[in-house]
């Protein structure tokens, strides 16, 4: 926390939590971004993104029982895919987190955190089926929104809507 | 075995002033409720009794700001082409021919008073398309795009969902566009000839 | 109707008021030899059965139902909308008549034409008036018992026979609960027949007939009464699968049920042959607690409103209003309460009905033999 | 004991005893059968499918399968100015419109930090408190009419047709209002729009008690839901529940009291949650009585707003809202507490366009329902039905 810019009371919570989560892993976790609207910090090696999950849930401080959502995202500049979950401590610490993983554009792998929290099970499905980021340990891992033979990814950028799907035309 | 006896009494119980309601319902389907609008004063002092309202010939009540039915006022259109622009779905169509000089008095002016420079041929809404979300009405300059409080204008034929205001036939529409191209191309001809003595003088 | 039924029992009742005089006269009137009058006289019940059952009794539900809910009900056909259920018949009728492919063809017809018959055979045994009775067996509750029973055998050949899983479910689960409910609904009316000391309708009647009206009725004769007259109530609501007890045809759950594949003419028989077991139940139900035909008005000193009020003619409308109060309760039933599962169905059947009905069985044969 | 030959169908084993009795064992393997609660059936609430594996009457397995409503709403975000995202917000949750369209409005003010004017934020708390009641009372009307009782459903649907005319006076629109705009109100409130919210709840509360009576207070109700689809605290937590179903499990969180938003701190309001006396806690029972209740807070809400509401001279509902929307580059997760739960966007800017670079909207029922195939295991097919009418899903906020 560079400048002394005063911080609101949540943002000064979520560095406290972050600062116990990069005292553990160290290297693996970028460094604390705290913007006003939604601080954050970044995984730089995806495969350790299950143990912290797991740690930022179950350990006596930080105790991130609940994850509101996964949102995928294209980082096209950087030829990368990425999620961006936000997770908060519900009725115990109060305090919230954002957390970013990234993995390469074609192939990328992102291991799973379904087993952490229930709610990514659906969410990964659906960061799969809108940007084909692959998740490594998925339970029941297929499209969710879209059919199952559909082609492309459809919040890619660079994404280009197929003819017809069994004969239908799509472009509308 | 209390519990088995207390079981079936609150169930008689439950279940009796539940008809209570539905018979005390039943008796008072003598009345009508009225049918007037949320927005006049006395709703809520309407006796309380049946609330259907027969629709084709009892029209439902809908307050004057009502986002139903479009309607363009054509005369007061400039043909700025902002709604085209703001609306999200891109259901309204414009097409508009440059008024030629000399008959700007002939195209006349908009309500308030300001020159309109476009004629109109086209301006064309998909009602189809339309969510009536109003963002058009509201970025409209002079206003004549509104919502008409008009609920029901369903159709038959689809294509007769596609709303045409524009007030140029298509012959009057050829001669503006032949005259416009005319004047285009004399003020070219003007333009090289100018830039042909000037090149003339330059060289002289 | 036979004319030895008539004059068996319809000449004590002929006497008195002017009703009980037009109708003796119609009784007389021949044509050529032919006894014109009788079949008028017949026909008046049967004519009242079709009309009720097919039409006015669907008409009834849906203004009941709409009056109960705030609603106006069908308004558009006729006057209040009183063609509405005429209208719905002939698009049933001009409606194509589906049987799907995988369907048991000879089942999926069969079943609706089971169920109509087994709910309208009951007609036969009802009393109408002292003076019509279709067939006058001696054992007619018996009869009116047993032959509701039939109505299961078209429910579940009808959704046995269109081949479609959610009519699977309704058939099955219709099967458990008829059959089920009609032993408390048969212990009910067996209390009533203890009363009456015999099995036929007429007779049944007869003896609930007198002079202070309603106080002959066999509810207040007996002061547990009450109880198996609301057992058998309760227990009839599941037999024709009414109200809290709707599970086989549950619209919310299995889609409509049973007859979920049929449409046109043979899902206007099924629903109209719920119809017609609805006033069954609800005429049986009159006449062993609530005295048929006879009138309710005691005679009170010089005015003898009861014997104003009786006679062939009387008869039937006294019968007929009962019914329809019956159906009126059970349509009011179903607009306000929620359905139960089946197991719960099960549970109030064999846990709650039936235990109260051998009670009950017993205090009136207790009541019948020690008081006089 | 002796096997007996069932050419695959289970196995049957006969033992003689010594005085002569037999003992045949069967246990017959009953095949699974496959039932598809299709996209098209009364009470999965709109087109959801859950195809179930059925043993008798007994759900072994219920798995939901989506997409049959899904409109790209985050495709289409990226392609039209922010504005414009405000009527399809709208159309996610098409029963709670003016919550949705406060969330959206709310995350992106959080973007451009504007400050908005006190009245706009009382005028927002009214017709989003109105439309609460109003999505409640659909869900506790089609939940009486999936147990089999139609008139509650009749009774809700009248009340509920006051508060669309009352929402249609104030934004011209029934359902889809487009009223919220980011930094203001698209009109303000009619004259006496006011007043006739105030007879409108002194109106509803006597209304409220009836349907209590006809439908919550009933044995056969309270049988068919008491004790079904029972979700402990902690899984729904990790389950990521929020609104009704997480209070019916009994964590008191509600956004609007730990997280608040707009006006919300100043109102006094208590956050309904069932303590075991009238229900199982996590029950669909519970979950039922939770909305009940949440509709009382929300007259009580309404009252006060309409008494701290600043007047009207000189209010220009569109004050605060800049000329060209064009947020600074930034990321942003704002929510709010819908009726159906938390409705959450997060939204990427990239300061250069109107355009949102990323808009993605965390919808509750999405996450409600995803907990269906653990909590469906074990079920009669009539308590599936009393489960998923208890989640109260809306299709168009699930598919999106």
């Amino acid at each position: 926390m560079e400048e002394g810019k005063v911080f609101s009371q949540s943002v000064q919570q979520s560095a406290a939590a972050y600062a116990i989560i990069h005292e553990k892993f160290g290297a693996a976790v970028s460094a604390f971004d705290a913007n006003e609207t939604m601080p954050f910090f970044e995984v730089l090696d995806a495969r350790l993104w299950r143990d912290i999950a797991l740690f930022m849930r179950d350990h006596a401080k930080l105790k991130f029982n609940y994850m509101a959502c996964i949102t995928g995202m294209d980082y096209q500049a950087e030829e990368k895919l990425g999620i961006v979950c936000n997770l908060e401590s519900l009725s115990l610490f109060n305090h919230k987190l954002a957390v970013k993983v990234k993995c390469d554009r074609d192939g990328g792998f992102i291991p799973s955190v379904a087993c952490v929290w229930h709610t990514a099970n659906w969410h990964e499905r659906e960061a799969y089926d809108m940007f084909g980021m692959l998740f490594t340990g998925h339970p029941d891992f297929r499209r969710i929104l879209c059919p199952d033979d559909w082609e492309g990814f459809p919040l890619r950028k660079d994404y280009k809507v197929q003819e017809s799907y069994h004969g239908i035309k799509v472009p509308y | 075995m209390s519990e088995y006896f207390g079981n079936i009494k609150t169930g008689a119980v439950t279940i009796a002033s539940g008809m209570g309601i539905t018979l005390k319902h039943f008796f008072n389907a003598i009345h009508r409720k009225g049918d007037a609008g949320v927005d006049e004063a006395g709703y809520f002092s309407q006796v309380d009794g049946l609330c259907t309202l027969q629709y084709p010939r009892e029209v439902i009540p809908t307050p004057k700001n009502g986002r139903y039915r479009l309607y363009n006022n054509i005369e007061d259109c400039i043909g700025c082409g902002q709604c085209d622009r703001a609306c999200p779905i891109g259901c309204i169509a414009i097409e508009t021919i440059k008024v030629a000089p000399d008959d700007l008095a002939l195209c006349g002016k908009t309500s308030d008073g300001q020159q309109k420079k476009f004629w109109l041929p086209v301006f064309d809404i998909d009602v189809a398309k339309c969510m009536t979300c109003g963002i058009c009405t509201t970025v409209c300059p002079t206003e004549c795009l509104v919502h008409t409080p008009v609920s029901d204008f369903s159709e038959f034929d689809r294509s007769n969902f596609i709303y045409h205001f524009g007030n140029l036939s298509r012959l009057e529409a050829e001669a503006k566009r032949r005259k416009n191209t005319e004047l285009q191309a004399k003020a070219q001809a003007e333009k090289e000839k100018k830039a042909a003595e000037a090149l003339k003088e330059s060289k002289a | 109707m036979t004319s030895t039924a008539l004059s068996q029992f319809s000449i004590p009742f002929l006497m008195g008021s002017s009703l009980n005089v037009w109708s003796e006269a119609l009784a007389g009137f021949n044509l050529f030899g032919l006894p014109l009058g009788l079949v008028i006289l017949a026909a008046i019940p049967l004519v009242f059965i079709a009309l009720y059952s097919l039409t006015y009794g669907v008409y009834g539900e849906r203004k009941i139902s709409a009056f109960m809910q705030d609603r106006l009900g069908p308004m558009e056909v006729g006057k209040w909308g009183i063609l509405q259920t005429i209208a719905d018949i002939l698009k049933l009728l001009q409606k194509e008549d589906v049987v799907p492919t995988s369907a048991d063809k000879f089942l999926f017809v069969v079943g609706p034409g089971i169920l109509f018959v087994g709910s309208f055979l009951a007609y036969a045994v009802l009393p109408f008036s002292p003076a019509f009775i279709g067939a006058s067996l001696n054992v007619g509750l018996f009869y009116a018992i047993g032959i509701v029973a039939l109505e299961v055998v078209g429910i579940l050949a009808a959704g046995w026979g269109s081949n479609n899983k959610w009519s699977l479910y309704g058939a099955v689960r219709s099967v458990a609960q008829i059959v089920s409910y009609e032993i408390p609904a048969a212990i009910a009316l067996l209390c009533g027949a203890m009363m009456a000391g015999t099995l036929d309708m007429q007779k049944i009647i007869a003896i609930q007939s007198g002079s202070l009206g309603f106080a002959h009725f066999f509810l207040f004769q007996n002061p547990i009464a009450w109880l198996p007259f609301l057992i058998y109530f309760i227990a009839s609501l599941a037999e024709v699968n009414r109200a809290p007890f709707d599970i086989p045809e549950a619209e919310s759950e299995l889609v409509a049920g049973y007859f979920t594949e049929y449409s046109g003419m043979k899902f206007a028989v099924i629903f109209l042959a719920e119809y017609g077991s609805m006033f069954m139940v609800s005429a049986i139900i009159s006449i062993v607690f609530l005295g048929g035909w006879n009138s309710p008005l005691p005679n009170i000193g010089p005015i003898a409103l009861n014997d104003l009020t009786n006679g062939p003619v009387w008869g039937a409308f006294w019968i007929i209003m009962k019914g329809f109060f019956f159906i009126f309760v059970q349509m009011w039933l179903r607009w306000t309460l929620p359905r139960l599962r089946v197991d719960q169905l099960m549970y109030l059947c064999w846990k709650v009905l039936t235990p109260f009905a051998f009670v009950s069985f017993v205090l009136t044969a207790i009541w019948e033999v020690y008081v006089p | 004991m002796q096997e007996l030959d069932t050419a695959g169908l289970g196995s049957i084993r006969v033992t003689r005893k010594n005085d002569h009795t037999v003992v045949i064992e069967k246990d017959l393997a009953t095949e699974q059968m496959v039932l598809a609660m299709g996209p098209q059936h009364p009470s999965t609430h709109g087109v959801l499918k859950l195809e179930c594996l059925t043993d008798g009457e007994v759900i072994t397995q219920a798995e939901p399968f989506l997409g049959y409503l899904h409109r790209c709403f985050e495709k289409c975000c990226e392609n039209v100015d922010y504005p414009a995202i405000v009527p399809y917000t709208d159309r996610l949750d098409y029963l709670a419109g003016m919550n949705s369209e406060f969330a959206y409005a709310l995350t992106v003010e959080k973007l451009l930090d504007i400050e908005i004017p006190r009245r706009v934020e009382f005028i927002r708390v009214i017709v989003a408190e109105l439309n609460r009641i109003a999505s409640h009372l659909v869900a506790i009307g089609t939940y009486g009419i999936d147990l089999g009782a139609f008139t509650p459903f009749l009774f809700c649907f009248r009340d509920r047709e006051i508060i669309l005319g009352l929402l249609e006076w104030a934004s011209g629109a029934r359902m889809l209002y487009n009223y919220i705009w980011i930094g203001g109100l698209a009109y303000d409130v009619p004259s006496d729009f006011l007043k006739r919210v105030g007879e409108f709840v002194t109106y509803f509360r006597p209304k409220a008690v009836e349907l209590c009576n006809l439908l919550t207070k009933n044995e056969i109700f309270v049988k068919r839901t008491m004790g079904i689809g029972i979700m402990p605290a902690e899984v729904a937590i990790n389950y990521g529940w929020s609104g009704p179903m997480l209070r019916g499990s009994g964590v008191k969180w509600d956004l609007r009291r730990n997280d608040p938003y707009s006006v919300y701190p100043e109102l006094d309001f208590n956050v309904p949650v069932p303590d075991g006396k009238l229900s199982v806690v996590g029950d669909c029972l519970s979950r039922h009585l939770v909305r009940a209740f949440e509709m009382e807070e929300s007259l009580k809400i309404i009252e006060q707003c309409i008494s701290k509401m600043p007047a009207t001279e000189g209010f220009n509902p569109r004050s605060a809202i800049p000329k060209r929307i064009r947020p600074k580059a930034g990321e942003v997760y704002g929510r709010a507490e819908n009726p159906r739960g938390e409705l959450g966007f997060y939204i990427l800017s990239d300061g250069k366009s109107t355009k949102p670079l990323r808009c993605k909207a965390r919808s509750s029922c999405f996450v409600n329902l995803s907990a269906m195939k653990d909590l469906s295991k074990g079920q009669l097919l009539p308590d599936l039905v009393a489960i998923i009418g208890s989640i109260d899903i809306v299709l168009g906020e699930v598919d999106r």
